[in-house]
């Protein structure tokens, strides 16, 4: 009975009340304890994972309860490959806010941990109101993390994020309520067994109430407007966490309660894909036309995001494996780009001390390694071709003109042009000589060994995002399983069930 | 079986909670908020959900208006 | 935003949620409960399976304890977050303090007023309440203290870090009686199965480690809501 | 007949709590229909619980129908989280008012400029 899945989410939750408790002590001793914290958890998630993918599903029962009585939670191909996700942005970002010195703001590194104990908690969960709780923490923390900084605008973005984030959780809760009462059951398994004693009409308004609820932590259009003023007040290394990993926890909750709970694949499963490939094109197109008219660094990178959630929400729209699999491999990817681009913007806008896009002028000489890593994550994300973020798009492509669906892809070519569009007029300015010299070379406030710490980090995730394409096929086969696993939910029932029967 | 007592309960329920939000007034707002919260404990003893009971009466008309009343004199000092 | 387009504006949010209420009403009224439920399990075999009379205790701190441990995490990054947002001055100490009246009154109820938490903490299992309605009480009776005689009375009594160090340790606490249940085996916080100790039901020690759990939670919710209000007291200028 | 009477009640206070978070001026209000919302969802919870005839789920045994003890754990829960989201709430709010000498939205929309 290995105890790694609850694991996963324990030893950071330790670490986190360790880490608070240690703001008593000398600091040798706090850094002593985050620095051993932020080890064990990729080394739990790398146990998992290769566990995971030798032995198959794993499912674990909390309490020593059998399935339908206490908490289960199940790892399958979809939770590994966003847990993936998580450990490595929770690693780059500890390694990241130590080199450039972002650590000195207290309490950083417990919500560093309690973000990670909450998303590893929901990749896990097997039960939908451990998702609910996990999620809920997972707010209660980007609320305090946004509001970090406490100047005068990141306060009040985090109170709007506060209010949206509050109605998100309250639809979630009424989703959960409706569900519990028709199949009097919590666990997720058990739910997607008894989906049919529900009246159509609550089975609607729980798909409802759960898309616009997880549309709002993920950025769905109309449902976006915190999301660039939140990424804009929170600082560079916090707006590449939330970008890069809180997002793709709501896209994980998303497609778990969408296929396995609610059993996407039944009757209202056309009416679900076409409204999604809706969703989809209208957020790529809200996305990179607000990241275009956008002259705020960090507000441009937060709109290019909701963009490629749109191209998430048109890989899941297409309704086929294939499609399921390039949406899933998107969201991949998109971790490593947009996470480059925010840590390495980072330095451009410490040295202009703005991140307003016009004064950017002559960074490509004040920060020429930096510069380059911007360049390549950005080449990366518009999708040219060698890149990870090309290969993704490709096979969202794929997979939509495999089922003619002509509009979605008109939609995709068009954003790439966008995009190249406005990450182009970044480049043109920062080759330009900066005419203040001023400011331009003591703008590195940093000393040298911290800017080649970031450096690093920003190095690996540049190496990803280049030879993504080149991987062995059995790495993508891991996005295929999961997205088999995805739409036939009979058989995650099954392990569950079979857990119940041990 | 139509209780009427309960009907009548659930009507002072809904109309705090209308109170609570029409009112100008801060101060006024938090105090019918606790009288909304009050209101919520009787329901719940009336559906036989006495925890759920013990801890709104707790957290509702003692720990959040005590919350609020302090938010609210911290946000006044200045124009005081 | 004129006032008059204020209020057309008032009229359209209205408008949606009247639809809205409608759409939830035709899909939550019809509802009827469930066939078969996993409660009619809790009620027919709670008490023998975990020796706690009180169910609602049995299910929160038992059947789904895990639901338990992430609420607990909530209250202590909500903590958490309030005290880095009002991390700025120093914690006020005014003097402000009710009436001659309500002073004298108080001080000599106080004392039979614990009584209640403390009751409501350890029959946790027994009778209704457990660790979240005691813990609040005690906070409440705490904050009412520096209420009554103004913080310059009770912070010196009760000051920020020993509150701290109470909820980051009880946090601990709670993990650790977790993780006696992997040591032992037999999953994370598992009761009986992990060898606590279960009794009969309706003794005061009994049902395992929920009433253990009860007074680590207590304890964590009263400091963890006394230390909000302290910070939200602050200066901070 | 008690369940259909709650869950409209359930209903319409959650549209009241909504309606004050949306078109509300004042940080505080906000803050009161964000608590008032969280509320109704708890009522819905424990109308979901009652059952015809059932008493209070705690064991004697004279006693055959109880009424549902889970939705009371979900219920209990959800209260507390409630009570953490508005704490940070009104911290944010405490410091809004610090940094822009008001509590109303629509002036400090006007000073951010």
């Amino acid at each position: 009975m290995s105890h790694l899945p609850v694991l996963v989410i324990v030893i950071p939750l330790i670490f986190a009340f360790l880490s608070s408790l240690a703001g008593f002590w000398p600091s040798a001793v706090r850094r002593g304890i985050v620095g051993v914290g932020f080890l064990l958890h990729p080394l739990c998630v790398v146990l998992l994972v290769s566990r995971m993918l030798i032995r198959g599903p794993l499912l674990y029962e909390v309490g020593g309860w059998a399935a339908p009585l206490g908490i289960m939670l199940l790892v399958d191909e979809l939770s590994v490959i966003f847990l993936c996700i998580l450990a490595l942005g929770m690693f780059f970002a500890f390694l990241y806010s130590f080199s450039t010195g972002t650590a000195r703001q207290e309490k950083l590194h417990v919500f560093f941990f309690l973000l990670t104990a909450s998303i590893s908690g929901q990749m896990v969960a097997g039960d939908i109101f451990n998702l609910f709780v996990f999620l809920e923490l997972t707010t209660v923390v980007s609320i305090a993390l946004v509001a970090l900084k406490k100047k005068r605008r990141p306060v009040i973005s985090a109170f709007v994020y506060m209010v949206y984030a509050a109605i998100s959780s309250t639809l979630l809760l009424i989703a959960i309520a409706l569900l519990y009462n028709a199949t009097g059951t919590l666990t997720m398994a058990h739910i997607a067994q008894r989906i049919s004693y529900m009246p159509p009409a609550s089975y609607a308004v729980v798909l409802v109430s759960v898309v616009i609820s997880l549309g709002i932590k993920i950025g769905l259009v109309p449902l976006h407007f915190w999301q660039a003023d939140a990424y804009d007040g929170a600082g560079s290394t916090v707006a590449g966490i939330f970008s890069g990993v809180v997002m793709k926890a709501g896209v994980y909750a998303l497609l778990r309660l969408i296929f396995t709970v609610l059993g996407a694949g039944g009757a209202h499963s056309r009416l679900l894909f076409g409204f999604l490939l809706m969703a989809g094109c209208i957020n790529i197109a809200a996305g990179h036309i607000g990241a275009l008219f956008q002259l705020n660094l960090k507000k441009m990178l937060a709109f290019s995001s909701i963009a490629h959630a749109g191209y998430i929400f048109v890989g899941i729209g297409s309704g086929t494996a294939a499609g399921l699999a390039a949406a899933v491999f998107h969201a991949f990817n998109h971790f490593f780009l947009k996470t480059a681009l925010f840590w390495s913007g980072r330095f451009f806008i410490a040295g202009k001390r703005s991140s307003f896009i016009p004064r950017m002028r002559g960074i490509a000489v004040s920060f020429p390694a930096m510069f380059i890593m911007f360049f390549l994550s950005a080449l990366a994300i518009v999708g040219i071709p060698p890149t990870a973020g090309f290969a993704s798009k490709w096979l969202i492509a794929l997979a939509l003109q495999e089922r003619g669906l002509l509009l979605p892809l008109v939609f995709i070519a068009a954003g790439t042009v966008v995009s190249l569009w406005y990450y182009a007029r970044i480049f043109v300015l920062a080759v330009q000589h900066p005419h203040e010299t001023g400011n331009g070379i003591q703008g590195a406030r940093m000393t040298k060994r911290q800017a080649a710490g970031a450096l690093l980090v920003l190095m690996v995730l540049c190496l990803y995002s280049l030879s993504a394409a080149f991987f062995p096929q059995d790495f993508y086969s891991v996005f295929e399983a999961a997205a088999f696993r995805l739409r036939e939910p009979a058989e995650y029932m099954e392990i569950l069930l079979a857990g119940a029967l041990q | 079986m139509f209780n009427f007592a309960y009907f009548l309960l659930l009507v002072l329920l809904v109309s705090a909670a209308a109170a609570a939000v029409l009112v100008r007034g801060m101060i006024t707002s938090v105090i019918v908020l606790s009288v909304f919260s009050v209101s919520l404990t009787l329901v719940f003893s009336f559906l036989q959900a006495v925890d759920v009971a013990m801890a709104e009466a707790v957290i509702g008309a003692g720990l959040l208006t005590a919350f609020f009343v302090t938010a609210i004199s911290r946000a006044r000092r200045k124009t005081k | 935003m004129s006032r008059k387009g204020k209020r057309r504006q008032r009229w359209i949010v209205l408008g949606v949620l009247i639809c809205c209420a409608l759409v939830l009403g035709t899909a939550i009224l019809p509802m009827s409960v469930s066939a078969e439920r996993v409660s009619d399990h809790y009620i027919r075999y709670g008490v023998s399976e975990t020796a706690a009379l009180n169910l609602v205790s049995a299910v929160l701190l038992d059947y789904r304890s895990f639901d338990t441990l992430g609420e607990a995490t909530v209250i202590f990054a909500a903590v958490s977050a309030v005290s880095v947002l009002m991390s700025g001055g120093g914690l006020s100490r005014n003097r402000r303090t009710l009436s001659n009246l309500a002073r004298c009154a108080v001080a000599n109820i106080y004392p039979v007023l614990w009584l209640f938490p403390l009751y409501v903490i350890l029959h946790g299992h027994l009778s209704p309440g457990g660790g979240f309605h005691g813990g609040v009480t005690m906070g409440v009776l705490l904050i009412m203290i520096s209420v009554l005689y103004g913080t310059a009375f009770s912070l010196p009594k009760l000051s920020l870090t020993a509150l701290s160090y109470t909820e980051y340790s009880s946090a601990l606490a709670f993990i650790l009686v977790g993780l006696a249940g992997v040591v032992h085996g037999s999953g994370f916080l598992s009761n009986i199965g992990a060898g606590f100790f279960k009794g009969s039901p309706g003794d005061l020690v009994s049902a395992g480690f929920l009433p253990l759990l009860n007074v680590i939670i207590g304890f964590k919710v009263a400091a963890g809501l006394v230390s909000i209000y302290y910070q939200l007291l602050r200066s901070g200028d | 007949m008690i369940r259909e009477m709650s869950f409209v009640a359930a209903i319409s206070v959650f549209c009241i709590g909504l309606y004050c978070v949306l078109t509300d001026r004042n940080l505080i209000k906000i803050c009161v229909g964000l608590s008032i919302m969280e509320s109704s969802i708890v009522l819905l919870l424990v109308a979901i619980a009652y059952r015809e005839g059932g008493l209070a789920p705690v064991f004697s045994a004279e006693i055959e129908t109880y009424v549902d003890p889970v939705p009371h754990a979900l219920a209990l829960t959800a209260i507390v989280i409630g009570a953490g989201v508005t704490a940070v709430a009104l911290g944010l709010s405490v410091l809004i008012y610090r940094h822009f000498g008001t509590l109303n939205i629509d002036k400090i929309w006007r000073s951010l400029g």
